[in-house]
């Protein structure tokens, strides 16, 4: 299991090396990438802050979950920080699985799940300016 | 400020409450509202998260508006605004997460 | 639009940065790789051989089909044939798009089609024989 | 075989059906029933696909029993069994796929 943050370019091969294990068929990854708008509004370059030892924590327990529900032993989970420019991936996923479904299903599951949980926040960079990214319905419950 | 006053002879002394001393994290907008990324805080023992905010609010009043649109996480585990702290604990004040 | 069947090893990373364009932000990945059994007997390697001319054209119908469902402008779709290695990628399949839930349908959609009708038959090479794989769900209706 | 009999003179002239030609590709399973993987069949004009399918299991009877379970395509496009063929139309017997 690949858990971390990094500032440099994730290396999306070595993630999918990681599940390419000789028991899986199947192999589905998600890259978040950063697009060149936010709703239609030019986007510069984003910015990622993490408040690091709670995010990792929190992926590397969202990727757990994962692992115990449909059964996996390969998943691989980057997420960039810092500053990153167009195209760029901010965030990469891997999951290999014997059969498609439950990679499909495990590799959404994780993405969706990180967006709703971990401690990372999104700045985006206008031509006139900055603003954080503040989901409305993002907000972690407790416990 | 309390007055000091000698306890009457008979009675038992008075025990002072116990101070805690909170590490406090901010993140992302509400480290731009705070303009600082940390700060050390001492609470009366038996203090929640809430009153740590309310204690904050006194210096910066918008984090009184925050609250109802922040996340509390103590040693890095969410944790809901009643949550009692503990000495030496780490508070993070979590504005609405947007990774991915 | 990547559509193609290739006798030589899968570039993958040549498919995603085919679909990571600018407006996209999310990119769903899927590579069939070869497993080392099938349904627990162990498998030496594969072989796939194709209706080449027909299943190119089969393929790009459902790449257009994803296209046009999801309103996608990205799609790579690459399946190799001849004889594959166990960990190899015998398909592999990339979608962009501008937000993640229409990169994974459609991806998902392009693989689940393709094992339905594209003209392409898998050979299990095994200790002491082979076989040619035919699902018995897998006939395509005319039309 | 036809016994050879000459038309009554009254009789308009027979007009021999016309043949047409068509090519037949095999493949996985079935290129190796067949121990090849194309063929020319000649067929008469209206044939369709069953028709080529009977004319080619008087070689491969085994290849009746297959035949519930193979689809066609003719020309790159899938057809059911009753389609017509014409003069060089590709005609494929396709086993089920496994691609992917």
């Amino acid at each position: 299991m690949i858990v971390e943050l990094t500032s440099d370019p994730i290396d999306v091969p070595r993630l999918i090396d990681h599940v390419n294990k000789p028991s899986n068929g199947g192999i589905c990854t998600f890259l978040g990438v950063v697009r060149d708008n936010a709703e239609g509004r030019p986007v510069v370059k984003l910015g990622y802050e993490a408040y690091e030892s709670m995010a990792v924590a929190q992926m590397r327990a969202i990727v757990e979950e994962a692992i115990q529900r449909w059964d996996l032993d390969a998943v691989a989970l980057s997420h960039r920080t810092g500053e990153l420019q167009i195209g760029e991936a901010s965030v990469a996923i891997a999951v290999g699985a014997p059969h498609r479904a439950e990679a499909f299903e495990a590799c959404r599951y994780i993405i969706d799940t990180l967006k709703t949980r971990v401690p990372i926040w999104k700045k985006e960079f206008f031509q006139d300016g900055a603003v954080w990214v503040e989901p409305v319905s993002s907000q972690p419950s407790a416990g | 400020m309390m007055a000091k006053t000698k306890p009457p002879p008979s009675a038992p002394p008075l025990v002072a409450p116990a101070a805690i001393s909170v590490r406090v994290l901010f993140f992302a907008s509400v480290a731009d509202l705070m303009g600082e990324r940390r700060r050390n805080l001492r609470l009366t023992a038996g203090a929640t998260v809430a009153d740590a905010l309310r204690d904050m609010a006194i210096d910066v009043p918008e984090l009184a508006a925050r609250a109802p649109h922040v996340s509390f996480a103590v040693n890095e585990s969410f944790v809901s605004a009643d949550a009692p702290l503990s000495n030496g604990d780490e508070l993070a004040v979590i504005p609405p997460v947007s990774g991915g």
